[in-house]
Order: structure tokens, then sequence, then C-alpha cells
């Protein structure tokens, strides 16, 4: 039962808060929402971890590996439900586009990102994915400019083309699962999957054709290229807490798919096969979108490349395997989601007080806003990996992994495309904290919600990179023992 | 015994230094024909300096006269590391031959600095150019001592000296060569003279050293000089003890000692006469030569130090 | 065997070269409303094998999956978009970027893989290999739809080709899949496709055209 | 900033190379030590050609990173070769230039800028003389020159030193390679010892000593309080660690075994820490000695040659100085040159001739130039394939498909 309140309490709470016209009623119950809804995902984290699983028909199961990622989802979404609190101060009252509606939209997209990780079933699961983009869709578009629109029909046309091959895939493996003799209902479920794989002998070229599909399928939302096409369109012009729940759950989420069915397929043909298009995507991944980091012009989309970078990262790390790559994978899902959204926050505020994300009309912030600049300088020098951060530990972890399975070439590529992305984030970065400000830009002041999330984010970066708590290593080495 | 004899090494070094010079300006005289001073008049130009006031431009600050104490002080310590009558100094054990290259560095760096002090227009000239050939020796000298320090598997130069001891003379290496051909090349450029520079000129075109000097005068000019044949004497005794260091006591028995030290002075007498043909004989390079000559023996003791891997072992 | 189980066997073995004309019609068809018909054909075509696969399976769930695609692609969804086109007053024209000879090869050249790709998977699955060619084509047929015609419904038209090709593969090789998680998928399409109406709609307004390749301000 | 700074990205690399991978391949080892020798030497070339004081400083912090990869390059190659104790040795050398770098460069930093404050410039053609109107600062930057120079009796001679044995030690390796390449180094540590020493009595020669060459260094006053409180406690760290290395080395050499299994304390660091105070006391010793020979000093005016006066323009300038070494080492600089002459056509009788060098940064333009140019415009080219087109987005998504698909064909 305790599986079914996380997944209520959004639901109900979304309708709940469509009868709150008054925005500030609707943020105050959002937030306790928020809150109840916190408790919820620890309570099942917490069992999850006592009782090492937790099930609920046919269809809902928690293990370790959930639990890390519901942690994860728990953690940013309170974030950002507090910042967004302060930061919808600035929106005014529309159809459709009101708080209330955002707030609605923000805990069904909450919803469908807590059921993938909750789901049991590989259908379930595509599903649940299948209505994140649903239910985000509106909220890329929630601001009805002209480029929110684009990227709005942009995001859901090609997520949904790819997730429809992610559906094809699915019933591919469900076709092999079958044909090798599991019930259906059996057939997709991936714990009767992973425990049949390696003994009921399923058809080696199907489960292969069913990754392909599943990798680019899925793959789409993770944001791998050439299919990460959405992505910066999305997380530029969404609203700024919604770039954030993007960046850093939506993409762990997809993540976490692929992270499944990497375990299985590796269980039922060996790791080869999926670990090298694991590697492929995530070193063109971070190739390409460490190369374009360098030539952005607009803030957001310079994060949402970088978001695509550690995607990749991540990917590597799965890639390589073996406990060093798949520490440094689920640490560093973890670190980008934090370090990510303490950026976007911060790049929420620049947006408000300089009324532009263009980089090259953002000057001298650290004058005119000089909390904010130091949000940036902080989630900046995090995602360029550089110590103290944890951002550094888990990339490391990777790099050492590479360097022990003597893959040089991933190793070599790995560290130009950090030079370059170092290169890219020191370049924008000096010259947005650098310099006069243009003009006499507003006094700037933050709201106390702003200051908690990324004063949060911030600390928690720095906390990491000392050492990782004990609690939360105990956590990633169950989700490791889930997928080794 | 022990530390008397090696207190004597140093007393050696340091008040035999103007002798040195007294010898070669003599012996280059006589091969110009000339009949040249006293061997002993450098003696009696440091008294006379001594005893005259030192005259100090108004530009200048402490600087300026600070920089022949150190200079003096610095050079001076290096000869508590030669061995010259046994194969042990003052502070031979310890002291190894970084510690000697960088002594006579730390006491050009002042000098430099007290040249540029004068504030006219040769005291930077010759401190510029200084610059150049020093930074260029540096390397040159260190190499070669690392090829000996590796033949011999010592790092103190007391111990090199002592393995070459224990060799006999026709077992000597072409590591050895090579490095005497380098350090000789480098003794010249280190101590200023020909063909690198020319100690008795003051033509401003080519002088280095007498350019940096040419502000000091009295007491200064004194320890300058003196430094500067200090510095000479220990070159030359670093020579005779890495490559000729055959006669060298190996007791602490006064007669043993005493027949070292008329030994030393019978081969210092050679290695002057021979410096002294050489200086006769040379023409001065010209400026931008000066690297190339440098260049040289920094490829041989670098092709001592490749050498030492074949002949070690 | 009576005579259902004839047409039951007749609709499974014969019934892809409908399939196959759809698509071939649709490579060529210039008008949205054209395109909308071909497709709740096929819709029905589909639903035909789904409710023979059914007979002959004897499977409840697929009938109802059966009586829910005959409902949601055939009726409801051709309707929603008459009253679409209606709606918006666009112009009723495809906007292909391909003239129609060269989409009919392209539509032929697909066919063709299909047929390859079923060749070398086709032992494997064990199935009538021109009904899985059929669905692959499908698949294929929409993709392309997707990437040549510029009007933002013939996007949304290509996808839901692509879907019933993958719809189809599923039938054929594994008899659908829990009935459950059928009724989800079909859940997801319907609001995918909602969400595109809203898309459209605010589209027009903004816009005022529905060209989505015109839509190009985000790039880089 | 700069040793700040520095010392991260040092603690970076030493945290990856000991603490993670344990070493590596030697191959590693001379990678590091070839980035260390290369960013030595032109670290120290650029630093010698340039005038503007705080641009000189930070292309020593180039060369003394150099130098601390040196010291880490060989101490890694001693680790792939299973010598603990001279990888040890190595390691404190790279760990206390690293740290010694940090005392005087911040030094450094803070004498340029009291320079900065006093004269409102930092051009080293503009300064001269300061010593006299800022004793302090001139002391303390005086201390901070030899330490960063690598003099006997300051802090930088230790670690160069201890670099200095280690790379000496190479020749006890049995591997051919190490046993050449390692003693070399020697000579290349050597050259930018020995330029560097050219550099700081360009440095200090022309700011703090001679004549003033501008009105605001003639003028200029001493630093506040704080700052000469501040620089006086950064020279006299670094002479006490210049005089007793002992003191930092034991804990180093702890941190030493810490990161290297099996380094113990290598016994160079035990001889230094015993025969510097020796030194340093015999050459006090006899420093004083002479001092105590001189006797009365006069001030009186420098023979001008017959001229009247000497004035300041008649000194060698920052820029003369390094004339010499600039030349040697053209193939580095590749200097721009160009002499204008007034009027042209009467070469004897020139009204004014102009005289104006660039050193066109070579290694900027050769080495890294070119490649962060291919990176941009890559970076360019990729931009491009974000049409913005979404039927092109798709085709994407179907390529990628259609290649895995070929790919997964001809697999097996």
């Amino acid at each position: 039962m305790l599986l079914l309140v996380p997944l209520a309490i959004p639901v109900l709470g979304a309708g709940l808060i469509l009868c709150f016209r008054n925005p500030r009623v609707a943020t105050r119950v959002a937030l306790l929402l928020g809150a109840l809804e916190i408790g919820a995902l620890g309570a099942v984290v917490w069992q999850v971890h006592a009782r090492g699983e937790l099930r609920q028909g046919l269809y809902l199961r928690a293990d370790g590996l959930s639990s890390f990622f519901l942690m994860g989802i728990a953690f940013i979404s309170g974030l950002v439900l507090v910042y967004a609190s302060g930061y919808l101060r600035h929106m005014g009252e529309g159809r459709f586009s009101s708080p209330r509606w955002f707030y609605a939209l923000v805990f069904l997209f909450l919803f469908t990102m807590i059921s993938v990780c909750l789901s049991a079933n590989l259908g379930f699961l595509w599903i649940m994915m299948e209505g994140t983009t649903l239910a985000s869709a509106l909220l890329v578009g929630f601001y009805n400019t002209e480029g929110a629109l684009e990227a709005g029909w942009k995001y859901l046309v090609v997520c949904t083309v790819g997730i429809a091959f992610a559906l094809f895939g699915t019933i591919v493996l469900y076709l092999a699962a079958v044909k090798a003799g599991m019930s259906p209902a059996a057939a997709l479920d991936w714990v009767s999957l992973m425990d049949a794989a390696p003994r009921i002998g399923l058809d080696p070229h199907l489960v292969k054709l069913a990754f392909v599909f599943v990798i680019v399928g899925y793959g789409t939302k993770v944001g791998f290229v050439p299919m990460h096409s959405w992505l910066p369109d999305a997380h530029a012009e969404a609203p700024t807490p919604i770039s954030a729940l993007l960046s850093a759950v939506l993409l762990n989420c997809a993540m976490y798919a692929v992270m499944r069915y990497d375990a299985i397929v590796s269980r039922a043909v060996g790791p080869a096969f999926s670990h090298t298009l694991l590697l492929i995507f995530g070193v063109t991944s971070m190739v390409v979108a460490g190369l374009l980091i360098l030539v952005q012009q607009n803030l957001k989309r310079l994060m949402a490349y970088s978001s695509i970078e550690h995607m990749g990262i991540i990917a590597i790390g799965l890639g390589l395997g073996g406990p060093l790559g798949l520490f440094g994978a689920l640490l560093h899902a973890f670190n980008h989601s934090v370090a990510k959204s303490l950026l976007f926050f911060g790049a929420g505020n620049v947006r408000h007080h300089v009324h532009t994300l263009r980089i090259d009309g953002i000057r001298g912030i650290s004058r005119s806003m000089p909390q904010t600049s130091a949000a940036l300088l902080v989630g900046g020098l995090a995602i360029v990996g550089l110590p103290p951060f944890s951002l550094f530990i888990s990339e490391f972890a990777i790099l050492s992994e590479a360097f022990a399975q003597a893959r040089y070439l991933v190793v070599i590529l790995f560290l130009v495309v950090l030079s370059v992305v170092f290169g890219g984030f020191a370049f924008h970065f000096f010259r947005m904290l650098c310099g006069e400000p243009d003009r006499d830009a507003e006094n700037s002041r933050l709201i106390p919600s702003e200051y908690i999330a990324m004063g949060i984010a911030g600390s928690c970066l720095l906390f990491f990179g000392a050492r990782i708590p004990y609690l939360f290593g105990l956590l990633l080495r169950e989700a490791m023992a889930v997928l080794q | 015994m022990k530390i008397t004899a090696e207190i004597l090494q140093v007393l050696i070094l340091i008040l035999g230094a103007p002798l040195v010079r007294g010898i070669i300006a003599r012996m280059k005289a006589l091969l110009q024909r000339r009949q040249g001073a006293n061997i002993w008049r450098p003696y009696a130009e440091l008294f006379k300096l001594l005893r005259k006031e030192d005259l100090v431009p108004p530009t200048s600050s402490a600087v300026f006269r600070l920089a022949p104490i150190v200079l003096f002080g610095a050079t001076a310590c290096t000869t508590a590391f030669v061995p010259l009558v046994h194969a042990s100094a003052l502070l031979g054990s310890y002291g190894d031959f970084f510690l000697l290259v960088y002594l006579l560095a730390l006491g050009r760096f002042f000098l430099s600095l007290g040249a540029l002090d004068g504030g006219s227009a040769f005291g930077g000239m010759g401190a510029s150019r200084e610059a150049l050939v020093s930074s260029l020796a540096e390397a040159p000298f260190l190499l070669g001592l690392v090829a000996l320090a590796i033949s011999a598997s010592r790092t103190d130069l007391a111990g090199i000296v002592a393995w070459t001891l224990a060799q006999n003379i026709f077992n000597i290496s072409v590591v050895h060569i090579l490095v005497l051909t380098s350090l000789a090349m480098v003794a010249l450029a280190e101590t200023g003279r020909m063909p690198v520079d020319n100690p008795t000129t003051h033509l401003e075109l080519t002088m280095i050293h007498e350019g940096m000097v040419l502000e000091y005068s009295g007491p200064s000019l004194a320890l300058i000089e003196w430094a500067g044949a200090i510095k000479l004497h220990v070159m030359l005794a670093l020579l005779i003890a890495l490559f000729c260091p055959w006669g060298m006591a190996s007791t602490w028995s006064g007669l043993g000692i005493t027949l070292a030290v008329l030994l030393y002075c019978a081969k210092a007498a050679a290695l002057l006469i021979l410096l002294s043909v050489i200086e006769s004989a040379v023409a001065k390079l010209r400026m931008y030569l000066v690297p190339d000559f440098l260049g040289v023996a920094s490829a041989v003791s670098a092709l001592a130090v490749i050498f030492t891997t074949w002949v070690k072992r | 065997m009576g005579l259902v189980g004839i047409a039951t066997e007749k609709i499974l073995s014969s019934f892809s070269v409908f399939l196959f004309l759809t698509i071939l019609l649709l490579a060529v068809a210039r008008r949205i409303s054209t395109c909308v018909l071909l497709f709740s054909l096929q819709s029905a075509v589909i639903t035909a094998e789904v409710l023979a696969t059914a007979f002959q399976e004897k499977l409840v769930g697929v009938y109802v999956v059966g009586l829910l695609v005959f409902a949601i692609k055939v009726v409801a969804i051709p309707r929603a978009f008459f009253l679409l086109t209606k709606r918006l007053k666009t112009v009723r024209d495809v906007k292909a970027s391909t003239t129609p000879t060269q989409s009919v090869f392209i539509a032929v050249a697909m066919i063709y893989l299909s047929y390859a790709a079923v060749h070398s998977y086709g032992q494997a699955v064990q199935v009538p290999d021109d009904a899985l060619a059929a669905a692959i084509s499908l698949i294929l047929t929409g993709a392309f739809l997707m990437v040549s015609r510029k009007k933002a419904l013939m996007q949304m038209l290509g996808l839901l080709v692509l879907e019933n090709g993958i719809f189809l593969a599923a039938l054929i090789t594994t008899f659908g899949m829990p009935l459950v998680i059928e009724i989800g998928i079909f859940f997801d399409i319907l609001m995918g496709l909602l969400l595109m109406g809203i898309f459209t709609f605010r589209i027009s307004d903004t816009f005022e055209h529905l060209d989505v390749s015109k839509l190009r301000r985000l790039r880089g | 900033m700069s040793g700040v700074m520095l010392k991260t990205a040092v603690y970076g690399f030493v945290r990856l190379a000991f603490d993670f991978l344990g070493g590596g391949p030697s191959w590693a080892g001379y990678i590091v030590l070839l980035a260390g020798a290369v960013s030595g030497l032109l670290g120290v070339l650029y630093a010698i050609a340039e005038h503007d004081l705080k641009r000189l400083l930070a292309y020593h912090s180039v060369e003394n990173i150099g130098i601390i990869y040196l010291g880490l390059g060989t101490s890694l190659v001693f680790l792939a070769h299973h010598a603990p104790v001279l990888a040890a040795l190595a390691l404190i050398a790279a760990l206390l230039h690293t740290f010694n770098h940090a005392l005087f460069k911040s030094l450094l930093f803070l004498g340029a800028g009291a320079i900065s404050d006093a004269t409102h410039t930092v051009d080293l053609e503009e300064l001269g003389g300061l010593q006299r109107r800022m004793p302090i600062t001139g002391t303390t930057f005086l201390i901070g020159c030899c330490s960063i120079v690598g003099l006997p009796l300051f802090n930088g001679f230790i670690s160069e030193w201890l670099t200095f044995r280690s790379f000496l030690a190479g020749s006890v390796l049995t591997n051919t390679k190490a046993q050449i390449v390692l003693p070399l180094m020697v000579g290349v540590l050597a050259l930018i010892g020995g330029l560097a020493a050219a550099c700081f009595v360009k440095v200090f020669g022309v700011a703090f000593l001679g004549r003033s060459r501008s009105a605001e260094a003639e003028h200029a006053v001493e630093a506040p309080v704080s700052m000469r409180a501040g620089m006086t406690m950064l020279a006299a760290a670094c002479l006490l660690i210049g005089i007793l290395p002992g003191i930092l080395l034991h804990p180093l050499a702890s941190l030493g075994q810490v990161l290297i299994p099996g380094g113990g304390v290598p016994e160079e660091t035990l001889i230094i820490a015993r025969v510097i105070p020796w030194i340093a006391a015999i050459v006090l010793g006899t420093g004083a000695f002479a001092a105590f020979l001189r006797g009365r000093k006069r001030m009186t005016r420098t023979w001008a040659c017959g001229l009247p006066e000497l004035s300041s323009r008649m000194q060698y300038t920052s820029t003369v100085f390094s004339k010499p070494i600039r030349f040697v080492f053209a193939w580095v600089y590749r200097p721009d040159r160009n002499v204008g002459q007034l009027p042209a056509d009467q070469p004897y009788f020139p009204i004014s001739i102009s005289y104006r060098s660039v050193r066109t940064t070579s290694y900027e333009q050769a080495m890294y130039r070119p490649f962060v140019d291919l990176i941009v415009s890559l970076a360019h080219r990729l931009r491009r394939l974000q049409t913005g087109n979404i039927q092109v987005y798709l085709l994407y998504i179907f390529l990628a498909l259609v290649s895995l698909l070929t790919f997964l064909r001809f697999q097996k």
C-alpha cells in the first residue's frame, strides 16, 4: 500500500490545487503537498532500505535502484518547488497559465516520473514514460510565446516519435520472452526477465534488436546525440523551474529506463553489445555537446547542452560497467541533477533581473547580483568537474574505470571534452560575471525561497565533494547491487 | 687532524686565489714577451683597495653595498665543498654539486643587481650579458657533474673524487673525457675568461664582467675581485679534483698532506700554464657566438650523461 | 471450421495487400482530408485483422482491443481531425517536400526494405511474411510522412500511421500485450493527440499558419 | 590567486595520479615530464620578454607549474618502475615546490600590487629606483625574487634541489630510458633556473634599483602598514623554510608516505635539512667578515664619460636587458620587428626613428591557436546541424536507428 501513497498524492494534489484560484494559496498548498510527497517518498526509500523490496500488485515495485532515483526526485523536486514558490511571483494570471495550472501540471509531471521509477512492468514503464512527455509538454509551452510553442511542439513530436520506437523495442523483447516460454504477465516484468534472462535462452537477435530500438527510443528522452534535438529548445523556453526539473529529474528517469534494459540485455546476451552501444552514444553525446557548449549564445541553451554532455558521461560510466563505472554513473546522475538545478536557478534569477538570457547581453552581474553570481560560479565550477565539488569524484571514478579497462580512446576523448567544456564555461561565465554592468541593473534582492533552494543545492555539492554521507552511500550500493 | 686538513683546504682556496690571478697575468705577459708584474701583485692590489674609501653613487640603494658582501660570502662558501689535498671537504659528505653551482648563482645574482643599482648604462649592459652567459652555462655545468656522479654512483663531490681516486688512470672512460671538455668550456665561461669574456678589456662592445663592476671602487671592488679570484681557483681545483685527483693524501698524516699540497700546487701550475696559453692563443668570441659555445658544451655534457648508461655495469 | 473461420484465414493472409495500398495512396495524397480518410481505412483493415486474430486464438482481451481500435482509430480520431481542419480553416494541402512521383518511389522502396528486413528476421518469429512486412512498412511510411510533410496535422497523422505499424507488429507477433498495457498505450496516444491538437491551435493562433518547417526560430 | 589556482590544479593532479590511479604506466610519467619541461621553458622565456610586471609574474606561474610537473612526472616514472622511495622523494619535491610557489608568488604579487598602488603602473619601463622610496617592499620583493629563482638560503632552492636530486636518482633505475631521460632533465631544470635568474635580475634591477624612469616612480611612497606586514610575514616564511627546511620537510615526508605506500622518508630530505643551516652560517659568517673589512663610504656622482650628468634615459631598460636572450631564443618568440624612419628618403639624417618589436606569442599561435580554431570551427559546423527544422530532427532519429540496425546486421 505504501507504494500507492506517493502516486496518489500528486494526482489528487493536482486536482486539489486547481480548486484554489488565489495564487498565494495555491502556492502554499503546493508547498504543503510537496512536503507530504517528499515524506511519502522518504518512507518508501526507507522501507526499501529496510526490507530490500516493496511491491504492489503486478505493476508496482520498488527496489534499491528505484529508491535511489526516487531519492533524487524527492530532493530535486523539493528544491524546485521551493524555488518556484518565489519564482512565480513574476507570473501573471492567464488562461491555463496561472500558478495553479503550473503547480497542477508540475504534480502530474512528478506523478509520471515517480511512476516510471516505481513501475515493475516494462509496458507500464513505457506508458508512464510517454506520460512524462505529455505532462511536461504543456509546461514547456507554458509561456505561450512563439519560442515556447515552437519548443513545445518539437518536444512533443520528437519525443513521441522516439518513444514509439521504445514501444517497438519493448514489444520485440516481449516477443523474445514469450517465445522462450515465459507467461505474458512475466514477460514484461523486469525482475522475472532479469532472473530468467541467463537461463531460458532468449533469442539473441531479438534481444539485440529490442535494445537497439529501446536505446534509440528512451535515448531520445535521455538526450543522446543525435536524438537530442528537442532538448536545448525545451530547456531554454520552459519556465526555469521546469527546465531544472527536465534536466535534473526527467533525463535521469529516462536514463533509469535505459539502465533497466541494459541490465536485462547484459544478462541475456552478455554485456558487450549493450555496453558498446552505450559507450558509442555516450562518447558521441559528450563530444558533440561539449563542442556545442563553446558556441552557445543563450545561457539556458548552454546549460541544456551541458546536460547532454553529462548524460553522455553517465552513459560512458554505464557502458564501461564494473563497480567503479557503475558507481560513478549513479553518483554522477545525482550530482549532475543538483549542480544543474543550481545553475538553472541562477539563470532564472538572471533572467528576471537582466531580462535576457543572451550571454552577450549579460554583463558584470557579479556587481549587480552577487548572490546569484556566487551560485552560478559554484554551479559552474562544479559542473566542469573541478575539485572539491562532488562531480569531480564521480567523473573521476568513471575516468579511472576507463583507465583500468585500458580504453584509452575513451579516456582521451573524455579528457579533451572536459577541457573543452571547461574552456567554454570559463569563457562564457567570465564574460557574464565580470565587467561593468551594461546599464544600472535593478537592485536585485533574493527572496528567502531562492536563498534556500540555491543554498541547499550549493552546500550539497560541496558536502558531497568532501565525503559521501553514510546513508547515501548505502543507498548507492543497494542501487548498484540491483544492476550487477 | 681531519678538520685541520679540511680547513687548510679552504684556506688554500681562499687565500691562494689572488696568487692564481697573479700567475696567469705573469704567464700571459711572458707569452707576450713582456716582463709582466710580480705574481704577488694581486695581494697588494687587494690591500690597497681595502684601505680606500667606498664610492657610492647617490642614486643607488643598500643593494649596491650589499651585493659584494653576498657575492663574497657565497663564493667563499663554495670552497668548503672542494676536495684539494684529500678526498674530503668541510661540507664534503653533504654538500653536493647542485649546492655549489647554485651558491655561485647566488653570488652572481647579487652582483648583477649591484651592477644595475649603479644606474649607469655599463652596469646594465654587463648584467644583461652576464645573464645570458650564466643562464646558458648552468645547464652544461650541472649536466657534466651529473654524468660524473652517475659514473661514481655518488652525489657528493668528495665521494666522486674518492671514487675517481680508486680508479686506475687508464680506466678513465669516455664519459670523463666528454665531461672534461664541457666543464673546461663552462669554467671559461663561468670565470669570465677568454674566449667568452676578456677580463682585461674595458671596451664597451666586449666587456661583460668588467661592465658590471665598473661603478665599484675601494673595498667593495676588492671583495668583488677577491670573490672572482676565489671562483677561478675553485673551478681550477674542481677540474683537478675531478679529473686528476691522483696524489691526494690517503691518510691524515702531516707528511701525506704536505706532499699532497705540493702536488696540488704543481698540478695547478700546469693547468694555469695551459689556461694562459689558451687565453693568449684564442680570440674573444663575438657576443652572439657565446650561446653556440655553451650549446656545444651542453651537447657534450648531455652526451656524457647518455654514455654513462653504456659505460656503467 | 465454419465460414467465419475461412474468413479469418483470408483476412490474416491477404488483408496486408490493403495496407500496402493505403501506404501507396498516402504517399500520393495531396489533401489532408484524403489522408485522414486513408488513415481511417487503414485502421479499419487493422481492426479486421485484430478481430480475426482474436477469433483464431480465442483471446477475449484481443476482442476488446479490436473494439478499442475501431472506436478510437476508425471513428474518433478521423472525426476529430475533420473537426480540427474545419476549425483551423487551414489550407487543405499537405505541403509535401517531395513530388508525388518521388513519394511513390520512396514508398515502394520502403515496402521492399520491409520485406528484406522480414527475411532476415522472419524465420526467428514465424509469422506471415506479408503481415509483418506490412507492419514494418507502416512504421517506415509514418516516419516518411513526418519527415516530408510540412503541415503540423500531417505530422500527427504520420505519427498515427507509425503507431499503427507498431501496433500491428505487436499483434501479429505476440497477439498483443496484456490488456491493461494496451489500454494504457491507447490512453497515451489519445492524450498525445489531444495535446498536439492543443498545440496546433495555439500555433495557428500565434503564427497564423501550421507549417512546421517554418518554426525555425530556435536553432544552434 | 595565481598561487591558489595552481594549487588546486596540482591538488587535482595529485589526487588523480596517486590517490586514484596509483601511478600508471611509465609513459604517462614521461608525458607529464614533457609537459613540465615545455611549460617551464616557455613560461620563463615569455616572462623574460615581458615588461608588464603582472603578466611577467603570470608567465612565471606557468614556469613554476612546469617545475612542479617535472617533479610529479619523475615521481610517476619512479612509481611505474617500482621505486617507491624515490617516487616519494620526487613527490615531496613537487609538493614542497607547490607550497613554496604559493608563498613567494603571493609575496611577489603583493609587491607588484604595492608598486601599482604607489606608481599607478606595473610597466617596468616606467619604474626604477623604488628601493630607496619603498625599502620594505623592496627588501621583501628581493627575498621573493631570490626564492622564485631558487637561490640557496631561500625556500625555492629546497624544492628545486630535491627535484634535481630525484632526477639524478633516475640513474639507479634499471630501465635505460629512465636512466637517460631523468638525468637529462637536470639540464632542462638548470636552464629554466638560469633563465629565471636572468629574468629576476631584470625585474628587481629595473624596478627597484638605479634611477627612476618616471615621475611617478620618483615620488612613490611606501606601501601601507597592512601590506608591509603581509609581505614581511611571507618573506619571513620564505627565509625560514629556506634556512630551516626541516620544519616543512618532515610533515611533507609523512604525507608522501600516505600517498605512496612503501615510500618511507628519503634520505635526501634529511641531508638538505641538515646541510642548509651550515651553509647559511658560513655565508653569513664570511659575509659579516667581508662587511667588517669594508670601511667608510662616500657619496659621489658616477663618472659620465665626460657628459654633464647621467640621466635615467641612459640606463638599461627592461627591453634592452632581455635583448640578448631574446636574440638567442628568437626562434621561440618570432618577433615582428619594424623600424620606421622619418624622412624615409634621407637615411643618414633622420629626424625621428621609430622602432617597434612585437612578440607574436608563438606558442599560442603554434600550439593552442590552431587547436582552438579547429575546435571552434568544428563547433560552428556542428551548430549548423541543429537546423531548427523539426523534420530534419526526426530524420536524425531515423538515421540513428537505421545506422544502428545496420550495425546490428553486420555485427555477427
